[in-house]
């Protein structure tokens, strides 16, 4: 998972058996929480509406799998582009405050605004501003995925080395130079760190988005059929739905680490 | 801040006086130290572990805010007590500000340019040897930046001098130590500066590399003229390539020798000459009595 | 029915007007009427395209009619007063339900027979609703641990002592489907009883395109008879708009429920209508329980019955 | 804000001038805020159901000081203790992490699940098994919290410098070695970088759990108030709602950097 | 893997047979090493910059996996090719998990207590100078593990040996670079090992505390009769420190020099006799040739 930061880069450790190793180990787990599952509901003979068994569970997504596929894929597509905007955004905004003390004292507190402002409380508002639109879905998502990546980034971008503090004033670096050369290679790690965290935020934020946004016929993410099952108490097809939003989560995280690992490894490194 | 009366002499390069740094721990690493040195000239500062050679390095670097006295570098800026907080992006204080400003424009215009081998490599571990080297020549706001190539040639040649010519793709933790240390000489050398500082560079190399390295200084220097100051321990190595000894105690200089062999060419049979062996012991000596009890006790 | 073929007439060589009918709620059987005339066309009959636009959590319905967004709504007759309060000019223009079919539901097994028994209940309910200050006030929720409804019933399955407010037009079903036995306590027979499924536009609207109001409110009517009559095409549409949170049973069942309530007396002329005395009172209630301030809404700003009868 | 990682540690740095400044510049942005807002409403001339003026937003809170005084109490309790929690919890499960690579790929899609599950959507779940406590808000917060914690904690137990590698297996060091001396002040920086990520986020959750958990008698928080106001479109009071919210954002935020910059900094500092 | 054949011999404390490492990058730094010490024999290694002492240091003190060949040391872990990963945490093949725990299995019982001082200080940076120089007594399964106090007096007498009283409770951030390589003798001589390796332990220093601490070591080497391996660039240091000299050049060893002055007590005066110049002339001459073009046309 976070080896990167401290494992030699030999180019034979993620070998295709230990990937196998990884698989088997998930799948094993899977396996006993399944099994517990179906125990505790057998033993405490639990109606169905409370919770279903892992095969009612099971029967419900194949049931669904049409609607599951196409919402899934909506919402992936939201998370995706809400973490991307809030990868963008919140370098920029890193960036700013990393270039002042002054600005950052000024503003930091407003960031933490936005990190604490329930989206549930401000999504009426949001809609009502922007409407009942896709973008509308990416702005709450994108609010709700930008403070870790602003709170690592800005800590990556001040924390650079005091040796290399120095190399930059020697060397008369400007501004945009030390940026360049030095802030932000030291802060890919942390940007990493926290788009790790956002990718899990941005699935939540677009479920949680969805339920207030798409609620009209032509945008239908896993939040709004998730809101419908419901009202129906479908309990069984909710479950099934949250697993297709561990399984969104698992996308995005897996795809933020194989990013990093194929493109800032060399930043990863502690040497 | 830059007030007229501050101006130095045309020849001086650095003008020390009573500079002071006391460290937030409370530990006085420089007590009033008063130091100028000419343009040009070459100068070593010796002393035990712990004395303040890097500190005073530091402080005519401009990297090192004094908490007393002043520090001034022709070309570049002025450090005084007072601008204690260089690093701090809010500067209350209007004077703190204009002193700041003062620095980081002298930094930027590099009026004289000026390298810094640090005692410890401070490379940058996402960058290779290359692109490590090449660093200084692309940093300034220098109107006439040399080409990408040319950069890049000019990093290659100061990769040879040093002897990395092999890894110079290769990135910092895959060099040994003593790789890393040239790396950053190189760095320092690149640029041709004018004024050059070095703390402990030769200390991680072998006797045959130090030997070839402080050659290419001293005909470096017989090009260019600049102006240097050599920490170093070793004392044979400060003699072959100074034509001044600062020796060093306590946050101190207890004493400043001339060196009589300075003019002469190195080669490699200057130290077993006569005069070699009796200056050495001068300043072996004087470092020696500096750290005897009885002195000891007088700067305590 | 010969009404809208009138006005359809009237208005035929007008171009067709688009307007908007924002739902404040997901699409169900209270919003039936709209649907039926939307699928039958009788609204394009009379000239308008009518979209509707699916309401959910959280709707904010009185800022979509203030910017615009929306020409109607569909609401309930005490958020209108809450609307008017907060100094939103909305104006209720027809009223399709009667009798609120909100509802308090409890397990046939809790010992609970009406609201007077409800004390020592858990009551799962959105809070700030209104007709729970009304039960406050009359001291019916005297020991009663209120806590967060969770837009389902399955608490219930679970524990006896909890009660879940509800619409009798569609919660009473999903428990049967989940094989527990309910009973429904309407709080309209306590004195609480606010229209449901009301159409309102603005203050603005009314003044400007008076018109089309009038059209609107003859088409919604006319849907609303239909819909009472026979539901299974605008059933069809609802389902279709409304297809993970609904189905074809819930949406029979619900219309079926929703023909006492719209025609208390039986009489399809009874649907639409609003009376003054209902609104005064209304507006009083909400005053003595503090919901909105004195003198801050008249009842007779509230709603306009101009458009219910036929343009002189 | 963070800089702790790249600071001298002068203990004039944090003077009292600078906190002014500070102080004044978070004031001086706000009021340019305010005046902005102030002038939207102005000249579009919203209703105040949609935007309220500022002056109508104090007033508001003036008008509720005392529900949004208790109820914020009690949500920045929960959120307090959730915070702690989550940094128990994530603090354990990030050491067991930290032992084995193999349970560390096991787990992690598990770790992966608890932040990408709405807790929209489980709530009513975890209300059904434990009641609507103040116990069953702080496990829903600290599920929301738990993932900025385990992610950066373990990210920091194996990040530790190859040189204390060398260094530990010279001396034969003990797991439990290794981990007190070297592997968990490596992670301190991280898990203050985590921490205050989570504040934010342990407040937000706090909410969000109120919305779902409250009873009305003893356990009434700010979600669950504004839950009410919002059925009520009261939005004036909800945007005083959202204020006191922000303020315990900060409080928090502020709190785990005071509580660091006490006990931690020396594991803060990059020499 | 610890099959009965490849038991040292009594007097053995390491032996490497074809000893190789190749890094990730393709770089060859050491190339079929063969080399044995014998218990409580002081070895010095010499060679110029990147020539592989480091890594050949590393490989005896078992932190360097090898590629090829085999080094053993005398109850420790055994290094052969193919424990390549040793610090992942998954080893899938069978003889990969059993080389580790051999060789986690002999770090912890410590049957020969070993010491490395390495080129970089690798201090603690949250630990000042005392609790850093205390970490090695805490650590390991040691049943007799001395008290706190104990721990805390035996540090201190260390801190005491490399001069840095004053600095005992200063955080490694605020040392000069000669202290933090102090703090590190410090840390390798407080548990007083039966095994000591050394890289470049005083390039860092001056020679007075160069002298002192080399005569400190000797000292030591009285008492305990460690074995030890010294690498340095400094070959009067070597001569002075160590009974056998072997030259590296290229990741090879291609001279192992017997030191004639070895057994004489050291004393400053030592440099300044015949023997030594001679001695010292002949390592000197060795690095020279094997840096010279022809034999590196032998090596490349
Ligand atoms: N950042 C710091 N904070 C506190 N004290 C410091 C700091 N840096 C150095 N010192 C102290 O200041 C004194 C001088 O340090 P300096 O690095 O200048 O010594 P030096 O002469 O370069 O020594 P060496 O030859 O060992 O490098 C030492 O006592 C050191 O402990
Ligand atoms: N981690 C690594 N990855 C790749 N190459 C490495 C690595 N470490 C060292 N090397 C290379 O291996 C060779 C030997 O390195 P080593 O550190 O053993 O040299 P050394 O003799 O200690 O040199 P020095 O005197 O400069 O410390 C060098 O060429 C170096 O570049
Ligand atoms: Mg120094
Ligand atoms: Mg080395």
């Amino acid at each position: 998972m976070s080896d990167e930061l401290s494992d030699n880069p030999g180019p034979t450790r993620e070998s295709g058996r230990e990937i196998a190793w990884t698989v088997l180990a998930v799948i094993a787990v899977a396996a006993i929480g399944i099994v517990g599952w179906h125990l505790i509901v057998v033993l405490f003979d639990l109606p169905k509406l409370l919770l279903p068994t892992p095969w009612q569970v099971a029967e419900a997504a194949w049931q669904h799998r049409m609607v599951l596929l196409d919402s899934g894929w909506i919402t992936l597509w939201t998370a995706t582009v809400s973490l991307f905007v809030a990868v963008i955004v919140g370098g920029g905004v890193s960036v700013l405050f990393s270039q002042s003390r002054l600005l950052r004292r000024a503003l930091f507190p407003y960031v933490v605004f936005l990190q604490t402002v329930p989206i549930v409380a401000i999504a009426p508002l949001l809609v009502i501003w922007s409407g009942y639109e896709f973008r509308t879905a990416v702005i709450a998502t994108v609010i709700i995925c930008l403070f870790p990546i602003v709170n690592n980034v800005t800590t990556g971008l001040t924390s650079v080395r005091s040796e290399h503090e120095d190399l930059l004033r020697m060397y008369g670096a400007t501004r945009w130079q030390r940026l360049c050369r030095v802030q932000l290679p030291t802060a890919v790690p942390f940007l990493v760190l926290g788009a790790r965290i956002s990718s899990g935020l941005a699935v939540i934020g677009a479920i949680v988005a969805e339920f207030f946004v798409s609620n009209g016929a032509d945008y239908e993410g896993l939040g709004a059929v998730m809101t419908g099952w419901q009202a129906r108490t479908m309990t069984d097809a909710l479950m099934a739905a949250l697993a297709v939003s561990t399984l969104l989560g698992l996308i995005l995280f897996g795809g933020v680490n194989l990013l990093s690992r194929l493109f800032l490894k060399r930043y990863l490194l502690v040497n | 801040m830059n007030a007229p009366s501050d101006k130095l002499d045309a020849g001086t390069a650095v003008l020390c006086r009573d500079a002071t740094v006391t460290y937030p721990g409370g530990v006085c690493a420089l007590d009033r130290i008063n130091l100028s040195v000419r343009q040009g000239e070459r100068l070593a500062l010796v002393g035990p572990s712990g004395c303040g050679k890097t500190t005073l390095l530091r402080v005519i670097a401009g990297l090192q805010p004094l908490t007393g006295g002043v520090c001034q570098r022709s070309g570049g800026g002025t450090q005084r007590s007072g601008g204690a907080s260089q690093r701090s992006g809010v500067v209350t204080q209007r004077s703190k500000v204009e002193t700041q400003r003062a620095d980081s424009r002298a930094g930027d215009r590099r009026s004289v340019a000026t390298s810094f081998v640090f005692q410890q490599p401070a490379l940058l571990p996402w960058a290779n040897v290359l692109k490590n080297v090449t660093l200084p020549l692309s940093l300034g706001r220098r109107r006439d930046r040399p080409s990408a190539t040319e950069m890049r040639e000019q990093a290659l040649a100061a990769i040879h001098e040093v002897q990395l010519t092999d890894a110079a793709k290769r990135f910092p933790h895959q060099l040994s130590g003593g790789m890393k240390m040239r790396a950053s000489i190189a760095r320092a050398l690149v640029t041709r500066p004018e004024f050059l500082l070095l703390d402990e560079p030769f200390a991680a190399l072998d006797d045959l590399l130090r030997n070839q390295l402080g050659r290419l200084l001293l005909q470096l220097w017989r090009h260019h003229r600049f102006t240097s100051v050599l920490v170093t321990h070793n004392i044979a190595e400060a003699i072959q390539l100074s034509e001044r000894i600062c020796v060093m105690h306590q946050g101190r200089i207890v004493s400043e020798l001339d060196n009589p062999l300075s003019t002469s060419d190195p080669h490699d049979d200057l130290r077993r000459t006569s005069e070699f062996g009796v200056f050495f012991g001068r300043v072996s000596d004087t470092l020696e009595k500096a750290a005897s009890p009885d002195m000891e006790g007088s700067f305590a | 029915s010969q009404r809208t073929e009138v006005t359809s007439g009237d208005t035929a060589d007008d171009s067709i007007r688009d307007v908007s009918v924002q739902l404040n709620w997901y699409p169900e059987v209270e919003h039936g009427g709209v649907y039926q005339s939307v699928a039958d066309g009788t609204y394009e009959s009379m000239g308008l395209n009518v979209e509707i636009q699916p309401g959910g959590r959280a709707t904010p319905v009185a800022p979509e009619l203030a910017m615009g967004r929306s020409q109607f709504a569909i609401t309930n007759a005490d958020d209108v007063v809450l609307f008017r309060a907060q100094g939103a000019d909305v104006v209720a223009v027809m009223a399709a339900v009667q009798d609120h079919p909100r509802c308090i539901l409890v397990r046939a097994d809790s010992g609970v027979e009406s609201l007077d028994d409800l004390s020592g209940m858990t009551l799962q309910r959105q809070a700030g609703r209104a007709f729970l200050a009304f039960l406050e006030k009359r001291g019916y929720l005297k020991d009663v641990r209120q806590v967060p409804y969770h837009n389902s019933i399955a608490a219930m399955v679970t524990d006896p002592k909890i009660a879940v407010q509800a619409y009798s037009v569609a919660e009473p079903l999903i428990a049967e489907q989940q094989g527990l036995e309910v009973r429904t306590l309407m709080v309209s027979e306590l004195g609480w009883n606010p229209y449901s499924s009301v159409l309102v536009t603005t203050g603005d609207m009314i003044r400007e395109s008076p018109e089309v109001v009038r059209e609107m409110v003859e088409g919604t009517v006319a849907g609303w008879n239909q819909y009472l009559t026979s539901p299974e095409e605008a059933n069809e549409a609802i389902l279709d708009a409304n297809k993970h949170g609904m189905t074809e049973e819930a949406l029979r069942f619900g219309a079926e429920q929703m023909i006492p309530l719209a025609m208390p007396s039986g009489k399809n002329a009874e649907v639409g209508t609003m009376s003054s005395v209902r609104w005064q009172e209304l507006v009083d209630q909400m005053i003595e329980l503090e919901l909105v301030d004195t003198d801050s809404v008249k009842a007779e700003d509230c709603f306009t019955t101009e458009f219910l009868t036929p343009a002189e």
